[in-house]
């Protein structure tokens, strides 16, 4: 099992120093990403799942820095590497991103540059990290067009990325992705910009890179029905914390927390018909400047108590992976609600 | 593209027609004309009133001006510019000798001011809100701040007849033949000039280098592995470059007209000597073909400006 | 590696600061020989150049309107006669005339040729050039009046001006010599051919004299002097080269113009700093004060017939009303109330000589005039007496542009201001013929047909008759004199004979008329700089008055290293 | 060694930050309004500022400072270098530098304000109307402008001076008159784009007329680069005035403005010997011009929303 790990990260917390103020993005928190799994990492917009892949590929913007915690990434060749320790531009983690770990991102309309030809662009990738012919990279970029499914790349390849559309921009993000094979591809809600037909290509695209390239994948979403069809590890991330985690199916099956239980509840499954109670969770995430004590959960909790507010619930192990941070677990699990 | 610039151009033709029309009218508003600048006040005050009705009478500067815009109009239609109206000597001979000298000056400090203007840029924008930046920006703004005759008075005085480095002025001399030794002549004029002008390019370069480096894009590009100055540099100023480009191009006239205190001070035997002379002198037949020229190589600027754009930024297209 | 570009352009910018404050004393010595090594060698190969300014602009001013103001005007053209330092034509022989002869009755003048004397293009210069030169000149509007009323006074002038005769009678042509005969006395005649330049007529045909300053000669002109046209490039730089085959003699080294504007040439004192200014003239006080001191630098001031003076307008306005200044008691309650030493001593740091008449101090002034020195109390007095109402402003317009000028005018309000006169000045620009010079119609009585109180103007003056002929009533540029019989008369005086004394008594007559009506008020001399570099060994034997033609033998220089 | 410790500094600088937000400092502090902060912690803005205003109400207030008329003739005290009663000395007519100084910048500044406004409301005026209406009074517009900015400026100022005379109130005309252009070309860019934003939409359908959509509620969003533009072409048309009294087209020269007192330093012997007759006015346009661009800049910086920091 240990050697499946690919990246493990132990207790990270991130802190933003924007606005001459303080905001502790991550506050500390510990996942493994491993060989051949898609990890879904999961919780509404501003819980910092966005700031855990950019501290993985240093890529935080100047004004903040990892405080404390470890990212260690388990090369097969070079021993196990600190990342946390990288200088962030050095020339180590720059060996390291493209090559062995490789992101895409959430809006394909200006993650790619404008000015360039898609394939410049993968030609560019490549030839960072090996040093080909340009020729012979093209002939690799060309092949990669036509694995990720887009039609007559003899064509698009000398085309500018405004000439594509946002599904086919997307495929040439993750074709530039993978153009190295890395071990490790991160995916910042590569979806959510894209309409429904277009995800599911997308989905279809990426769970075959898992099973063909056993790459692992870290795919960071706010859609629970993603998570559903493609997670095998869920960690289920509020206001800078992991709430629970563990496999897929335990997770799902039986959710340990009140949070992933209302998310769970919050999205219409396909197929149920029009009359589904759907209810959404009452309140919005809080300021992240003055946080409630204790639980950051507790305001908007169905179960919430007294203790609730005390301390921030510990992490409990639910069976083998399965954890959940909740002083109130049994209950909520026992709810079968 | 050719249809495009087949259209500009046509677009060109009653544009310049009124602006000459204008500048005619301009000039013929300024008090007095050509006869009356043609001899210093004491010479004329000795003429009398016959001799100034007979010269007034040679130029052609009786008849209404709506009449000598048409016939100058008439006459440059059949491509005789005319002739100076104080020296007799034809425009054109005395443009192609002006003409070269200012492009010589005008060009090389719009390179300098470019160059500059965009390295200051574009490391003032990377190193945003350190020291660095600060001094960048404080040694790009020197250009802008000190007046052009004051800065090139003090350059004379310190390079040319303190330290002996430079020549005093002027573009050559007969005993220099050889190109630095008429390189030399260059040096201060074209880079007094070229600072005064490197603050523009400065600051655009700076704003919109600091706009691309918040696009996603550059994150992509770091996301690849490239190094840092590929990416601040290939992927970020290769998009900044296209505002950098328009300003430039909006400064092209100054080719034609140069820079009268610059050439003043330094003695350069430019175009913008020989034009503000002619316009305080109302010598037409001069002005008018300068400026001339002058309007049509804003035209062509504004063309050249759209076309540089649509190549350098795909997402332009040309006949919007 | 960056830090350290930035350094280095700070400690850069710190050395430009510090250059510039300095510009102290000793460096300037050093900087002397090294200029002078540095000419040596661009020039080392071939002849020596000497260095002037006054090059063409945009073209070569013709001779005939400033005889000598322009270096090109006095080495490219040769004149009749010789005049001598003090402009007064030398007996025996001439320029192109080998002798002459003027009959005492001042009649008639013959001219005998040199032979031999060629143009620069190799023509010979004959006797049919002078007469087409005399005639054709008169047909332009661009000539020295000195000139006109010489050529005006030969008989039958006025029937060809009238256009009734095809060419002047009194001009008699046989073979070299040349002979004029006056139908009126012309008292400058010696005076205008030792200035006036004939030009090869082949080279005038079918130029209509109307527009000659724009004929192609004047673009490179083949001239009669020493020295000949080599290259111009407009407003660039101009050579000249020895006139190998001059009857005077053949120079040893060539001219290089630098181009200035007029007589005002802003790169004076940076050319003459870096050596590229051998031989030179101005009027600009900044410039002499800038070069006192520099070595290898030498200034002489030449005392030259140039005043600087206020003009009143003494006619009745357009309006009717009566000229404020047309009162002679105001006029000296003005000449009174100005401190002109203190203003000299200022503004022209004593290079300036205060003046009480038009006529400069010399042999020519007469003695005894009142100097109006400064006295506020007797100004003061003279304006209660002419009953002054101190808040009529008067209007003074001036044409130069220079700071002087403008510090002059600001001390001027400040002085009259104190005594109880208004006054606010105004540059005025264009058409200047018609705004400051045209005569009323009816001449007597007026009203004027200009609109200012006083005009600050100068009067530069090659014979003694430019000062004061304008003055007459009639005179078809005075647009500020009413008609006065006595002033007339006076002036009539000055010009019935051609001998020197019986000009000079009528002169001294006349300059005490004007020194009591004061009918325009002289304010200072202006002297003229030589400014020459010790490359000149041997220079002019005497010095006259550099924009004038004189026997200063310029081919014989000689250049030292 | 120096990129070193500037590691440590930034690594210090959030160390402190961190520790007073686990105070909670921080919280308690009043957050300001972000642009002002975001305009102070920028340090050349700030320094900008400063000068702009000292030398500003150095001006203003000039009968305080030196009791000199500044167009006193003084035949006694004439080049007189810096000394007890005259602090900058006296020029060529003997008037006090310092005086003429201070008076002269404020007609200085008023051109260069005076105008700089004056192309500001111009091109805001017409920029924005032909921007939002379009149509015919658009394209008219823009081909005038396109006229007056193709323009050899040299030659519109040249004859706009002979003809309207030298005065102040002309040279600021002049400068408007050739100036407006940019800025109505700016600004009508800015409309356009903001024109197809949906709030404008929806003003339309709560049938505002179109001068109340056009200028109180689009105006406003475009105004930041306009404010930016007012600042630097303040600076130019101080300039310009400097460069104009060169040439001897500015003001008439006995009035007191920076440029006529820097005109008297064209000869070199004023350059090389009377040093307070240029060196202090030189210095004061700099400074002052190079504040401007500093504030301009500083302004520019807090407009844009995308800065950090």
């Amino acid at each position: 099992m240990q050697d499946q790990t690919v990246i493990s990260v132990k207790n990270l917390k991130t802190y933003f120093y924007t606005n001459q103020r303080c905001n502790k993005a991550i506050n500390g928190i510990s996942m493994d990403i491993k060989r051949g799994k898609t990890l879904c990492i999961v919780g509404e917009s501003g819980c910092g799942k966005s700031v855990t892949a950019s501290s993985i590929m240093q890529l935080l913007p100047k004004l903040s820095r990892i405080e404390e915690g470890e990212i260690i990434y388990h090369s097969e060749d070079r021993g196990d590497i600190k990342i946390h320790e990288l200088e962030r531009n050095g020339k180590e983690m720059r060996s390291l991103r493209g090559q062995d770990i490789a992101m895409i991102f959430q809006d394909p309309m200006t993650a790619l540059n404008p000015v360039y030809t898609v394939g410049w662009q993968i030609v560019e990738m490549i030839r960072a990290h090996e040093n080909v012919s340009k020729k012979e990279a093209k002939a690799r970029a060309l092949k990669l067009l036509k694995d990720m499914g887009i039609p007559y790349p003899e064509k698009r390849i000398d085309e500018y990325p405004h000439q594509f559309s946002g599904g086919m921009r997307q495929r040439a993000m993750i074709a530039m992705a993978m153009s190295c094979n890395p071990k490790v591809l991160i995916a910042d809600e590569p979806t959510t910009a894209l309409d429904v037909t277009i995800q599911a290509q997308i989905f279809e695209l990426m769970d075959k890179l898992k099973k063909e390239y056993d790459t692992a994948i870290m795919l960071i979403t706010h859609d629970m029905g993603v998570v559903c069809e493609l997670a095998d590890d869920v960690a289920v991330m509020y206001m800078g914390n992991i709430i629970e985690s563990g496999s897929a199916r335990e997770v799902l099956k039986s959710p340990g927390h009140p949070y992933t239980k209302a998310l769970l509840k919050s999205i219409p499954i396909l197929g149920k018909g029009a009359n589904q109670d759907i209810n959404p969770i009452k309140g919005s995430t809080p300021d992240p400047f003055n946080r409630p004590t204790g639980c950051q959960f507790a305001p908007r909790c169905d179960y919430a108590c007294d203790k609730c507010n005390e301390a921030m619930p510990e992490e409990n192990q639910v069976g083998g992976t399965h954890m959940v941070r909740c002083i109130r677990f049994q209950e909520v699990m026992a709810d079968g609600k | 593209m050719l249809k495009y610039i087949l259209k500009k151009i046509l677009g060109m033709i009653p544009m310049l027609f009124i602006i000459t029309f204008l500048i005619y009218f301009l000039l013929d508003l300024t008090p007095g004309d050509a006869v009356s600048h043609l001899m210093d006040p004491e010479a004329l005050a000795r003429l009398s009133a016959e001799q100034l009705e007979a010269l007034r009478e040679t130029y052609g500067l009786n008849d209404p001006f709506v009449v000598r815009y048409f016939k100058w109009l008439l006459q440059l239609v059949q491509g005789n510019f005319g002739y100076s109206v104080s020296s007799g000597v034809p425009v054109s001979q005395i443009i192609a000798e002006s003409l070269p000298a200012t492009l010589e000056l005008s060009g090389t400090a719009l390179l300098i001011s470019t160059l500059l203007g965009s390295i200051l840029g574009v490391a003032g924008a990377i190193k945003k809100g350190t020291i660095g930046d600060n001094v960048l920006t404080v040694f790009g703004m020197i250009g802008v701040s000190i007046p052009q005759f004051f800065f090139g008075m003090v350059c004379i005085l310190v390079f040319a007849l303190n330290l002996e480095w430079l020549p005093v002025g002027g573009r050559t001399d007969p005993s220099v033949v050889s190109f630095f030794g008429r390189l030399k002549y260059l040096i201060l004029p074209a880079s007094v000039l070229g600072i005064s002008l490197t603050a523009g390019v400065m600051r655009y370069a700076r704003t919109s280098m600091l706009d691309t480096m918040n696009k996603e894009y550059i994150r992509t590009a770091r996301s690849k592995g490239i190094p840092e100055w590929r990416v601040n540099l290939i992927h970020g100023f290769r998009v900044s470059l296209t505002p950098v480009v328009v300003l430039v191009g909006f400064r092209l006239p100054t080719l034609i007209a140069g820079s009268v205190v610059i050439e003043t001070v330094f003695q350069w035997p430019g175009v913008g000597q020989v034009f503000n002379a002619a316009v305080r002198a109302s010598n037409y037949n001069l002005v008018m073909i300068v400026a001339l020229l002058f309007v049509i190589m804003v035209l062509f600027a504004s063309t050249i400006v759209d076309i540089l754009t649509a190549i350098l930024d795909p997402r332009v297209k040309l006949d919007s | 590696m960056k830090k350290r570009i930035l350094s280095l352009l700070l400690v850069g910018v710190m050395v430009l600061g510090l250059a510039a404050c300095s510009g102290n004393k000793e460096k300037e010595e050093t900087k002397e020989e090294t200029a002078t090594e540095e000419t040596k060698e661009e020039t080392s190969g071939g002849p020596q150049v000497l260095y002037s300014n006054g090059g063409p602009t945009e073209f070569f001013e013709t001779p005939w309107l400033n005889p000598g103001s322009y270096m090109y005007n006095k080495t490219l053209y040769d004149r009749l006669l010789m005049a001598d330092s003090s402009l007064t034509a030398l007996e025996g022989e001439g320029q192109m005339a080998a002798s002459y002869t003027f009959t005492d009755d001042g009649k008639t003048l013959t001219f005998v040729l040199r032979d031999g004397i060629k143009w620069h293009d190799g023509t010979d210069i004959t006797a049919d050039d002078i007469k087409w030169s005399i005639e054709y000149s008169l047909k332009t509007t661009v000539l020295n009046s000195v000139f006109k009323s010489t050529f005006m006074a030969i008989d039958g002038a006025d029937a060809y001006i009238a256009g009734t005769a095809d060419s002047i009678s009194g001009i008699a042509v046989d073979g070299k010599t040349i002979t004029l005969t006056f139908s009126k006395v012309a008292s400058d005649a010696l005076l205008a051919f030792t200035q006036f330049a004939p030009l090869p007529k082949a080279q005038f045909e079918g130029v209509d004299p109307l527009s000659i300053q724009q004929a192609k000669f004047f673009q490179s002109p083949v001239g009669s002097g020493p020295f000949k046209v080599k290259e111009v490039q407009m407003n660039n730089y101009t050579t000249l080269e020895a006139n190998a085959d001059y009857w005077g003699g053949a120079a040893n080294f060539s001219i290089y113009l630098n181009p200035s504007a007029g007589d005002s040439d802003a790169n004076f004192v940076t050319n003459a700093k870096a050596g590229k200014l051998d031989y030179a003239y101005t009027k600009s006080i900044a410039d002499v004060k800038a070069l006192t001191g520099v070595e290898g630098i030498n200034i002489e001031q030449v005392d030259v017939r140039y005043t600087r003076l206020l003009y009143v307008n003494k006619f009745k306005k357009a309006d009717g009303s009566e000229a404020p200044l047309a009162n002679p008691k105001v006029r000296q309650a003005i000449k009174y109330a100005l401190d002109m030493d203190s203003i000299l001593e200022g503004i022209f740091e004593g290079a300036a000589i205060s003046a009480n008449s038009l006529t400069p101090n010399g042999e020519w002034k007469a003695e005894g005039l009142n100097d109006y020195a400064y006295n506020v109390e007797k100004a003061k007095a003279l304006l209660k007496e002419a009953g002054w109402d101190s808040n009529t402003e008067l209007d003074v317009v001036y044409y130069y542009t220079d700071q002087a000028t403008v510090d002059l005018m600001t001390i001027i309000q400040s002085y009259l201001s104190e005594v109880g006169i208004k006054i606010n000045f105004r540059l005025v620009e264009g058409d200047l013929a018609t705004i400051l010079w045209k005569a009323p119609a009816d001449p007597v009585n007026g009203p004027s047909a200009v609109d200012w109180d006083m005009c600050y103007a100068a009067n530069a003056a090659l014979s003694m008759h430019e000062y004061y002929d304008r003055y007459q009533t009639g005179y078809s540029i005075n647009s500020h004199t009413p008609s006065d019989p006595e002033l007339d008369k006076l002036i009539a005086a000055t010009n019935t004979s051609t001998d020197p004394e019986v000009q000079k008594e009528a002169f001294f007559e006349l300059q005490k008329y004007e020194n009591e009506t004061l009918f325009e008020i002289p304010l200072y001399y202006q002297p003229i700089f030589l400014v020459t570099s010790d490359k000149i060994t041997e220079g002019p034997a005497t010095i006259g008055n550099p924009q004038y033609n004189y026997n200063w033998d310029i081919q014989n220089w000689k250049l030292g290293e | 060694m120096f990129a070193l410790s500037s590691k440590k500094r930034f690594n210090n600088k959030l160390d402190k930050l961190k520790q007073q937000e686990e105070s909670g400092i921080l919280a308690a502090k009043k957050a300001g309004n972000r642009t002002l902060r975001k305009l102070l912690n920028n340090r050349l803005a700030v320094v900008g500022g400063v000068i702009f205003l000292v030398i500003l109400l150095a001006c203003i207030f000039a009968p305080l400072l030196t009791s000199y008329n500044p167009l006193k003739v003084d035949m006694k005290s004439i080049l007189k270098g810096p000394s007890a009663d005259h602090l900058l000395g006296t020029d060529k007519v003997g008037r006090d530098i310092l005086s003429r100084i201070l008076y002269g910048g404020r007609l200085s500044i008023l051109i260069g304000f005076g105008s700089a406004l004056g192309c500001a409301t111009l091109g805001i005026l017409f920029g924005c109307y032909s921007g939002f209406k379009g149509g015919l009074f658009d394209s008219i517009m823009v081909r005038v402008s396109e006229v007056f900015m193709s323009f050899p400026q040299l030659i519109l100022v040249l004859m706009l001076v002979s003809i309207l005379g030298q005065s102040t109130k002309n040279i600021v005309i002049i400068f408007i008159i050739c100036g407006w252009g940019s800025v109505f070309r700016m600004v009508r860019s800015q409309i356009l784009s903001i024109r197809e934003e949906e709030y404008v939409q929806s003003l339309k359908v709560f049938g505002l007329n179109d001068f109340l959509i056009c200028y109180k509620h689009m105006l406003p969003n475009a105004i930041g680069p306009v404010v930016v533009n007012i600042t630097l072409s303040t600076a130019m048309f101080i300039l310009e005035e400097a460069a104009l009294s060169f040439l001897g087209l500015g003001v008439p020269l006995e009035i007191a403005t920076w440029g006529n007192i820097l005109n008297s330093a064209q000869d070199m012997y004023t350059l090389q010997n009377n040093w307070w007759m240029w060196l202090p006015v030189g210095i004061v346009i700099s400074l002052f011009v190079m504040s401007i661009n500093f504030v301009g800049d500083g302004l520019r910086d807090t407009t844009d929303p995308t800065q950090q920091g």
